[in-house]
């Protein structure tokens, strides 16, 4: 497995992966104005170039129907001065953002079900992965990656494995997720991946001056991150609840084969339909007596 | 509760019989001292623990007196008579306790086991082992002095929670035989003495036993000449020159030898046994194939054919054919025999034994078992090609909606979070999804129109979102300042320190007990749960600082929800730290104010 | 390679020890902001960026709030820098309260920057007037052949393949420190000059250009536009031609200086003439930063004293000859081994043992950098040994003097060499003593005042 | 006589000097160069320069063999998989282990590639346990009980290492046996041995330990150092077991980690049933109590039993108090990839890349990578046969090895609905 390879690289030359929340549902009934949020992140960005000319961005579009990749520093040409007081960054990014849309929206028509509210992270996410792997994989020479999600809908429960798959294979490589959600209420997937990955979860409280907490938190390399202190996440509540009320608890019986969850015991497993034995004695057989 | 000293009344004897002499027996940690209750008297004893090997009791209920008789290591004993069984037992718990404390193996050797239980008798290999636990592990010790010999658990129980430290141990030194090494035992090399040119064979009893194993023959002749016709000794020797004979493999002079010396032939020879049951075995072959067939198309005699063993080839010479044994011979039966392993466990020191018991184990051998392996080693060396692949069908897995999973985690996870919304509340989008989209892309081509401006962010609010973040971080900051893990234990004085844990360490015992119990399915375990409180309270009058741990209410049943199972016991769990309120509860905590307070105390420098 | 660190760190000492309003005039230029930004440790960056929208002063205490307590080292750098190049200016108010302020031109500069992005000094010119603009490649070597070239000439003057348009003096001036000459004795590379060769180019670069901008107000050249302007150039984007038009007098002039150190080349079309920066211009900010580590070892040793280089630059060859015996090389590889003649005339040319293993060591291919030691044992303590060996004898010339007159001459004459502690060896029993050269006149004088 | 005896000697003597010769082997610096064969791994490029040999498409070429063997094992949609596993990994430190094939030595490699099965192990399986058990002078030695923390298991597993005596795979199987015959039923019993020797030296007959673990369902694995042994290959037929003998290092690791992930579930071995697990809370910042597992009082952190309100550290883990199993939802998550594996990709042939009229996507859709070669001819690729998507080889292991999601399929709602509806 891709553990983070030591790095020869100057200390705070990173590579930020920005997942780009473009649900429209979401930005259409939103306080801040899609036009105003992209001015700050596209300042960001271009912050965070201006620290090092290492630094790399790539930036990945999360849609409600698809995502793709649209920037990329390392493969940008900064060439083309087709609008003098536009710098190439923010052109190329909003008319790769553009067509993206349209894409996003065509496929949209073809889907028989009704307009989805959540965005397809845990797609962006993989995205993202493999884009940091393919930068491990690049030699000891590269830059320390991280993930930036900036979320405003509604976590999609379909993603939940998918999204834990990721955020495992996150933590195993080393690479955190820092997640700016916009949305109303938190994010229980974006907070678990922070926690998990060691990442900063960020709710902004005041929207306008979103370029702010990107610049004063999100800007932070990893390697100043060692000495700094962060706002923490906060501490997640990792109890689960049962399949068959949805409540959670404290203790609760668990299928061997499909790992779901009961909060009493059955005879039979209503996921995996496999029939239980006897129910196991709750104490180890190391300290039974007689 | 563990008393240091203690004075009985009791006669001195010398045998269990007789009258003895009245006295004053005095024990003390480590010494016991007995003194006559008439001075002139001279029998006056003071003897030290550390010279007292073991010690046996009379029964109660028993005819005999209540007597004790402590064993010496260096021979001799003293007998004790007391006034009654109580005192006995009183002194047989302190002697008990003060042996195992004077670091002496202590072998229990009473008509009843003394530590065991009731209910279970236990080996002497097992006491020692236990004692060995308990002098090894300083706290287990204290715990079991604490706890068994406080009468709070019986042995069987203290110890069944350990099963894992037994039979860790056990494990370690259970004996596991050692299989036969495929060395070829049949080349004892003999050491040669250049200046006496003298040969010697030195066979330990394992080559002994090997040879048997390997020469049923030999074994035979072993059984019938020794020791009425020869010793074991001319046996040997005999046996060593056969070797001889065989080593240089000239099998004129073996036939030579043979001729002048009856016994020599068995050992020359090929071994009939052996000889007949390979014949039974091919007679049980498929009659088809003729097996004895290519027993004469070996190209030993050709120039350069043949096994070479030990650099020089067998040459063959076609007469004392008999006296010629082939390595594919000696192979082959090797291997059978290592196959065979270890038929039998008669320690090896007495040759005839060992000689017996192989004859007696191939007797029975003969019988199914071998019919046994026989068919198994058939099964196993079958053609793989023309077998079907040993696979094992897979379980199939249908989980008939994995939404499940996500769900109910999904619920979960936006349950506990801050947020008094539902779940997935539908966002409130007044458009359709067209305009939705369009919205986003004028949006976009907006920005695109009129660019970024540069004071995107008003200076003000740029402050305050930074003195915000700041606030928060300085909250935090102080929320968790200590850093988390230092150990608070260690702000506390040693004394203090120990006190509680050792404490805590008592009380999760108990609890241990008191959980092991669950659940309840035998009336024993209920009287057990019942009692354990009783017992919980007993041994928390035992030390102080948790004594104030209650009972379970009245007639509390066991079987009620573990929680109010737990409420009774768990305040104990964490010395003094918890901040459960609940009634038994407060007044544990009353009592441990004292470390708490402490606690503040030192933890302020 | 720290060197390169510490000369990049003296450059911007050198931009920070630029009185007040020569810094504020430089700030009003973007690049060199952007230049200075990106010269900054981690943590200031940081703090310049969270204070980029801003205005009003911020107390120190608050920002310590974000630093853990190992942390704050670091942060003290950070700050001390920052103040340092007057980007923030500490107040201390009468409360005893210490506030920072961003300096208001590097903000607006610097806002100016994130939300338009990097924009370019000046317009290339339009491919249709340029013909013939080299390949990037072309470039590249070109770059690498005019620094080599230069370098051999600083090194020794007699192998420069052609002559370069840097005059003589300012060859001198650049010679000063790495070379020491000796009257009528060929120029011979000191200690520091052996460190030089050692650094990696942009260290290098670095070195030449402090001297050059140390000594430019003989010139009659502000250092401060000259550092700006080097930094604007590292700016431009590398194979494209701008128009020489665009520059300065005094900039016309400096450029032909920088072509033959191979940052830009000039070429002449009909009428125009442009200038196309390479690589090392480009990277001359790159190499301000900290980031200098990039540099990757290329030299394997192993423990039978041969010596593997994966270079294929003439100059790493040159320099492994300083102190190896090079047995043959391949494309991209050279073979060596280290002997101890070789390594003799390493000593003799006044090149400490310990620079070569700190240079081996530092060199160290990214294979055997992860082992400890890079560089075997064996070969090290070899290499100490034969120093070792050659300054077990110290030769210095002397005089012999014998067949005194009397002994309290003999007497006096030994005081008086001891007193100019020269006296080297002295025989009382047959008044014989040897005495070191330099004071050899004096005693001449002393023994005829004697007489 | 003499003569005949004499020539004996002489081939003892003779047996001496080369056992000499063995032992005498090359000198240590010689070996620290010939144990990384660095040469071998270089080769030269058209421009002539060295480069190292990029081996991606053998790799890659392994891996799938790899990936084809499981998936063609789930013949089925889906199969049951072993998530709870009980493993006890029996380490051969036989004389055999001695051998220096491997560098330093097979036991050193060994116990350094257990280490990190180790890790990787509970990495993929939070909810089993492992134990290890060494093999020497004939006899089998329990180093640890089962258990589920990693570091105890390094540990005893690094204490001592020296090889020598005999090794005996029946006094292992049999130790292992006793352990493992009384965890509960829902438990995959599994045996893993690492075995140097070329034989084994047993006091009886092993075929009858063999039936012993068949019965009580032990699967038993066995990977060999040196050469393929009859027995083992019999032993893991008859258990369900997979037996491999490894060629090098790399291949060793390889065939160690496959064991990492669980294994599929053998039908008459799988037991269904319900453990009764908690899922405690963590524990208020503020709060001291002594934890159970290191007898330390911590300043908040830790988590308490829900049951009898003990105090752990981390988990997953056993609560010390009330033996009831500790996790947390994430440690579930963890073996859902387990349940719903990604389908293995499949080549995508030149032939389809080759004709014009369907322009196959010039870049890797999980990592963007150029799917060209440098002479812009399509590359080696793989495509997911559900969402279609083309990626490179890097990608193809990475998503299957440690993402276990297709970015393509993630990231299309209508496929992502078709899948749903398959289901």
């Amino acid at each position: 497995m891709a553990s983070a390879p030591s790095k020869l690289y100057a200390d705070d030359v990173s590579l930020l992966v920005v997942l780009l929340d473009t649900n429209p549902f979401f930005w259409s009934s939103f306080s801040l104005p899609f036009s105003k949020f992209l001015s700050h992140v596209l300042s960001f960005l271009n912050s965070i170039l201006l620290l090092n000319q290492f630094n790399q961005v790539v930036v990945i579009a999360t849609g409600c129907n698809s995502c793709d990749y649209i920037y990329d520093s390392s493969s940008a040409t900064n060439t083309d001065a087709e609008s003098g007081r536009m710098p190439a960054l923010c052109s190329d990014l909003l008319r790769k953002l553009d067509e993206f849309v349209t894409r996003d929206q065509h496929l949209g028509e073809k889907d028989s079900l009704g307009p989805p509210t959540s965005s397809l992270l845990s797609g962006s996410l993989s995205m993202a992965l493999c884009y940091i792997q393919k930068v491990f994989r690049s030699g000891p020479l590269h830059p320390q990656p991280r993930i930036l999600c900036l979320q405003g809908s509604t976590d999609g429960p379909e993603q939940y494995v998918a999204i834990m798959n990721a955020i495992f294979s996150a933590q195993r490589s080393m690479v955190p997720i820092d997640s700016c959600f916009m949305g109303s209420n938190n994010s229980a997937f974006l907070q678990q991946a922070s926690y998990i990955t060691g990442g900063v979860y960020q709710k902004p409280q005041q929207l306008d001056g979103l370029f702010q907490y990107l610049s004063t938190v999100f800007a932070t390399d990893l390697h100043s991150r060692t000495f700094l202190r962060l706002p923490k996440s906060v501490g997640v509540d990792f109890r689960a609840s049962c399949f068959c009320h949805k409540r959670t608890i404290d203790m609760g019986y668990i299928c061997s084969v499909c790992l779901s969850i009961f909060c009493k015991h059955h005879k039979k497993c209503s996921t995996c339909g496999s029939v239980f034995g006897q129910p196991q004695s709750d104490v180890p057989s190391a300290s039974n007596v007689k | 509760m563990e008393t240091r000293h203690l004075i009985k009344r009791a006669k001195y004897k010398t045998t269990a019989k007789g009258s003895g002499i009245p006295g004053v027996l005095e024990m003390t940690k480590n010494k016991i001292v007995f003194k006559p209750n008439d001075p002139t008297s001279v029998t006056m004893i003071n003897v030290d623990f550390r010279s007292i090997k073991g010690h046996k009791n009379t029964k109660e209920g028993s005819s005999n007196p209540p007597l004790i008789n402590l064993v010496l290591d260096q021979g001799g004993s003293y007998i004790f008579e007391f006034e009654n069984f109580s005192d006995l037992q009183v002194c047989r718990e302190f002697v008990v306790n003060s042996l195992a404390k004077s670091g002496e193996g202590l072998i229990a050797t009473s008509d009843r086991p003394v530590v065991a239980s009731h209910d279970e008798q236990l080996s002497t290999a097992e006491m020692e082992l236990r004692m060995k636990l308990l002098q090894e592990n300083s706290e287990l010790q204290k715990l079991h002095k604490q706890f068994v010999l406080g009468n709070i658990l019986t042995e069987s129980e203290f110890w069944a929670t350990r099963k894992k430290l037994l039979d860790g141990d056990s494990s370690q030194k259970s004996k596991q035989q050692i299989g036969f090494k495929s060395s070829m035992i049949l080349d004892t090399l003999p050491l040669h003495d250049a200046r006496t040119n003298k040969l010697t064979f030195n066979l330990t009893q394992e080559t002994k036993y090997q040879i048997f194993a390997l020469k049923p023959a030999v074994q035979q002749a072993f059984l019938n000449l020794v020791p009425n016709k020869m010793t074991e000794k001319d046996f040997w020797t005999k046996y060593c020159r056969a070797e001889l004979l065989h080593f240089k493999r000239n099998a004129m002079a073996a036939a030579a030898e043979a001729a002048e010396d009856e016994d020599l032939v068995i050992f020359l020879k090929d071994d009939d046994i052996l000889a007949s049951e390979a014949r039974r075995k091919i007679r049980r072959v498929d009659p088809t194939l003729d097996i004895e067939a290519d027993q004469g198309d070996d190209y030993m005699h050709l120039p350069d054919h043949g096994i070479f063993r030990d650099g020089s080839k067998e040459i063959t010479e076609s007469q004392h054919e008999v006296y010629r044994r082939t390595f594919l011979q000696d192979l082959n039966r090797q291997g059978e025999v290592v196959l065979e392993g270890r038929t039998i466990d008669v320690e090896l020191d007495n040759p005839t034994k060992v000689a017996e018991a192989l004859a007696q184990s191939r007797q029975e051998s003969d019988a199914t078992a071998k019919e046994e392996r026989l068919y198994r080693t058939s099964r196993m060396t079958e053609m793989e090609d023309l077998q079907a692949p040993h696979d094992h069908p897979f379980a199939p897995l249908c989980i008939k909606d994995p939404r499940d999973y996500f769900d109910s985690q999904q619920a979960n996870a936006l349950k506990t979070y801050d947020d008094t919304r539902a779940g997935t509340e539908q966002l409130s989008c007044s458009l359709n999804t067209e305009e939705a989209y369009g919205f986003l892309r004028s949006s976009i081509s907006e920005i695109k129109a009129m660019g970024l401006s540069a004071h995107m962010v008003r200076p003000e609010v740029a402050l305050t979102v930074i003195n915000g973040l700041t606030q928060n971080i300085s909250s935090t900051k102080y929320q968790l300042g200590k850093n988390v893990n230092e150990s608070v234990l260690d702000r506390l004085p040693n004394t203090t320190k120990e006190e509680l844990l050792h404490h805590w360490i008592s009380i999760q015992e108990l609890l241990r007990h008191f959980w092991s119990s669950y659940p309840i399915t035998t009336s024993y375990l209920y009287a057990k749960t019942e009692g354990s409180h009783v017992k919980n309270l007993s041994a928390a009058r035992g030390n102080k600082g948790i004594g104030s741990l209650r009972a379970p209410p009245a007639g509390f049943p066991p079987r009620s929800s573990y929680a109010s199972g737990s409420r009774c016991c768990f305040p104990t769990l964490r010395v003094g730290f918890a901040e459960e309120n609940g009634k038994g509860w407060r007044e544990a905590k009353w009592i441990c104010l004292g470390e708490v307070y402490e606690l503040h105390v030192y933890s302020r420098y | 390679m720290p060197q390169v660190k510490i000369i990049a760190k003296n450059f911007m000492d050198m931009v920070s020890s630029l009185p007040a309003m020569k810094l504020d005039k430089l700030y009003e230029n973007a690049f060199i902001c952007e230049a200075i930004l990106r010269s900054l440790p981690p943590l200031a960056k940081k703090y310049v960026l969270q204070t980029l929208y801003i205005d009003v002063p911020i107390t120190a205490k608050s920002m310590e709030e974000w630093v853990l307590p190992d942390g704050s080292s670091k942060h003290r750098v950070a700050i001390d820098r920052l103040i340092q190049l007057r980007i923030f200016t500490e107040t201390v108010d009468r409360r005893r309260e210490t506030t920072y302020r961003i300096h208001p031109t590097f903000q607006t500069n610097l806002q100016k920057l994130v939300t338009l992005g990097e924009v370019l000094p000046r317009e290339p010119m339009s491919s249709d007037i340029t013909v013939r603009l080299p390949s990037l490649e072309d470039l590249e070597v070109y770059a690498l052949a005019q620094w080599e070239c230069f370098l051999l000439q600083l090194i020794n003057s007699a192998q420069a393949e052609r002559p370069l348009n840097i005059s003589p003096s300012m060859m001198k001036v650049f010679q000063r420190g790495l070379l020491s000459q000796r009257e009528k004795e060929a120029p011979r590379l000191t200690e520091s000059g052996f460190q030089f060769l050692l650094m990696d180019t942009n260290a290098q670069l670095w070195y030449i250009i402090r001297e050059y901008i140390s000594n430019s107000e003989e010139r009659g050249v502000d250092p401060a536009d000259l550092i700006s302007f080097l930094l604007e150039l590292s700016f431009h984007v590398t194979g494209k031609a701008y128009n020489s038009n665009t520059l300065t007098e005094i900039q016309r002039s400096l450029i032909k200086d920088l072509t033959d150190l191979g940052l830009v080349k000039l070429q002449q079309g009909r009428k125009e003439s442009w200038f196309i920066p390479t690589k090392l211009a480009t990277n001359l900010s790159v190499s301000l930063t900290d980031s200098s580590a990039r540099k990757q070892g290329f030299v394997v040793v192993e423990t039978n004293f041969r010596l593997y280089a994966y270079s294929s630059s003439k100059l790493h060859s040159e320099v492994l000859r300083l102190f190896s015996r090079i047995e043959y090389q391949l494309p991209n590889l050279i073979v060596g081994a280290i002997t101890k003649e070789s390594l003799y005339n390493a000593f003799e040319n006044g090149i400490a043992a310990e620079q070569i293993i700190t240079f081996l060591q530092q060199n160290a291919h990214p294979r055997v950098a992860e082992r400890i030691p890079s560089v075997p044992e064996n070969v090290t303590d070899q290499i100490r040994l034969w120093e070792s060996d050659l300054n077990r004898v110290e030769m210095s010339p002397a005089h012999y003097y014998d067949e005194f007159p009397s002994r309290d001459v003999f007497e006096a004459a030994c005081d008086y060499a001891r007193e100019w502690n020269g006296l080297l060896w002295e025989d009382s029993k047959s008044m014989r003593i040897v005495v070191k050269a330099e004071i050899h006149s004096h005693m001449r004088e002393h023994l005829r005042r004697q007489k | 006589m003499n003569n005949g005896v004499g020539k004996r000697w002489n081939g003892g003597g003779e047996e001496d000097e080369d056992e000499d010769e063995e032992s005498g082997g090359p000198d240590g610096w010689q070996i620290t160069y010939a144990d990384e064969r660095s040469w071998e791994s270089l080769q030269e490029d058209e421009s002539g320069l060295l480069r190292p040999i990029d081996n991606k498409i053998l790799y890659h070429a392994q891996y799938r063999r790899r990936i084809r063997s499981l998936s063609s094992q789930a013949t089925t949609a889906r199969i049951q998989k072993g998530l709870i596993r009980y493993l006890f990994v029996i380490i051969d430190f036989s004389r055999a282990a001695g051998e220096t094939d491997f560098r330093p030595s097979r036991m050193v490699v060994v116990a350094k590639l257990v280490e990190a099965f180790i890790r990787e192990f509970f990495d993929q399986n939070p909810l089993s346990q492992l134990g290890l058990v060494s093999v020497k002078d004939g006899v089998a030695q329990c180093l640890t009980e089962l258990g589920g923390s990693p570091e105890s298991h390094v540990k005893a597993l690094m204490g001592k290492l020296e090889c020598s005596g005999e090794s005996s795979l029946q006094n292992a199987l049999d130790l292992v046996h006793g352990y493992l015959k009384q965890i509960p039923s829902y438990g995959h019993r599994e045996v893993l041995v690492l075995y140097s020797a070329l034989s084994t030296c047993d006091p009886g007959d092993i075929m009858e330990t063999i039936q012993k673990c068949k019965k009580s369902k032990i699967r038993c694995s066995v990977i060999g150092l040196s050469a393929e042994l009859f027995i083992c290959k019999h032993l893991c037929q008859e258990t369900g077991g997979s037996y491999s003998v490894a060629l090098d290092e790399a291949h060793l690791k390889e065939l160690i980690l496959e064991h990492a992930p669980p294994p599929p579930a053998i039908a008459e071995f799988a037991i269904a049933n319900l453990l009764k697990m908690g899922f405690p809370q963590r524990a208020a910042e503020s709060s001291i109590a002594i934890c159970s597992c290191h007898k330390e009082a911590k300043v908040g952190g830790g988590y308490t039993c829900p049951r009898c309100k003990a105090r752990v550290c981390e988990l997953p883990t056993e609560c010390r108090v009330c033996g009831l199993t500790l996790i947390s939802s994430p440690h579930l998550a963890r073996s859902y990839h387990h349940l719903f594996p990604v389908v293995p990709f499949d080549e995508v042939p030149p032939s389809f890349l080759n004709d014009a009229h369907n322009r196959s996507p010039r870049s890797c859709f999980g990592c963007q990578q150029s799917l060209l070669n440098p002479g812009n001819k399509p590359g080696l690729r793989v495509s997911c046969p559900k969402c279609k998507q083309h990626f490179c080889l890097d990608c193809d292991i990475y998503i299957h090895e440690s993402l276990h999601n297709c970015p393509g399929c993630e990231s299309f709602r209508h496929s992502k609905s078709a899948i749903a509806s398959e289901e």
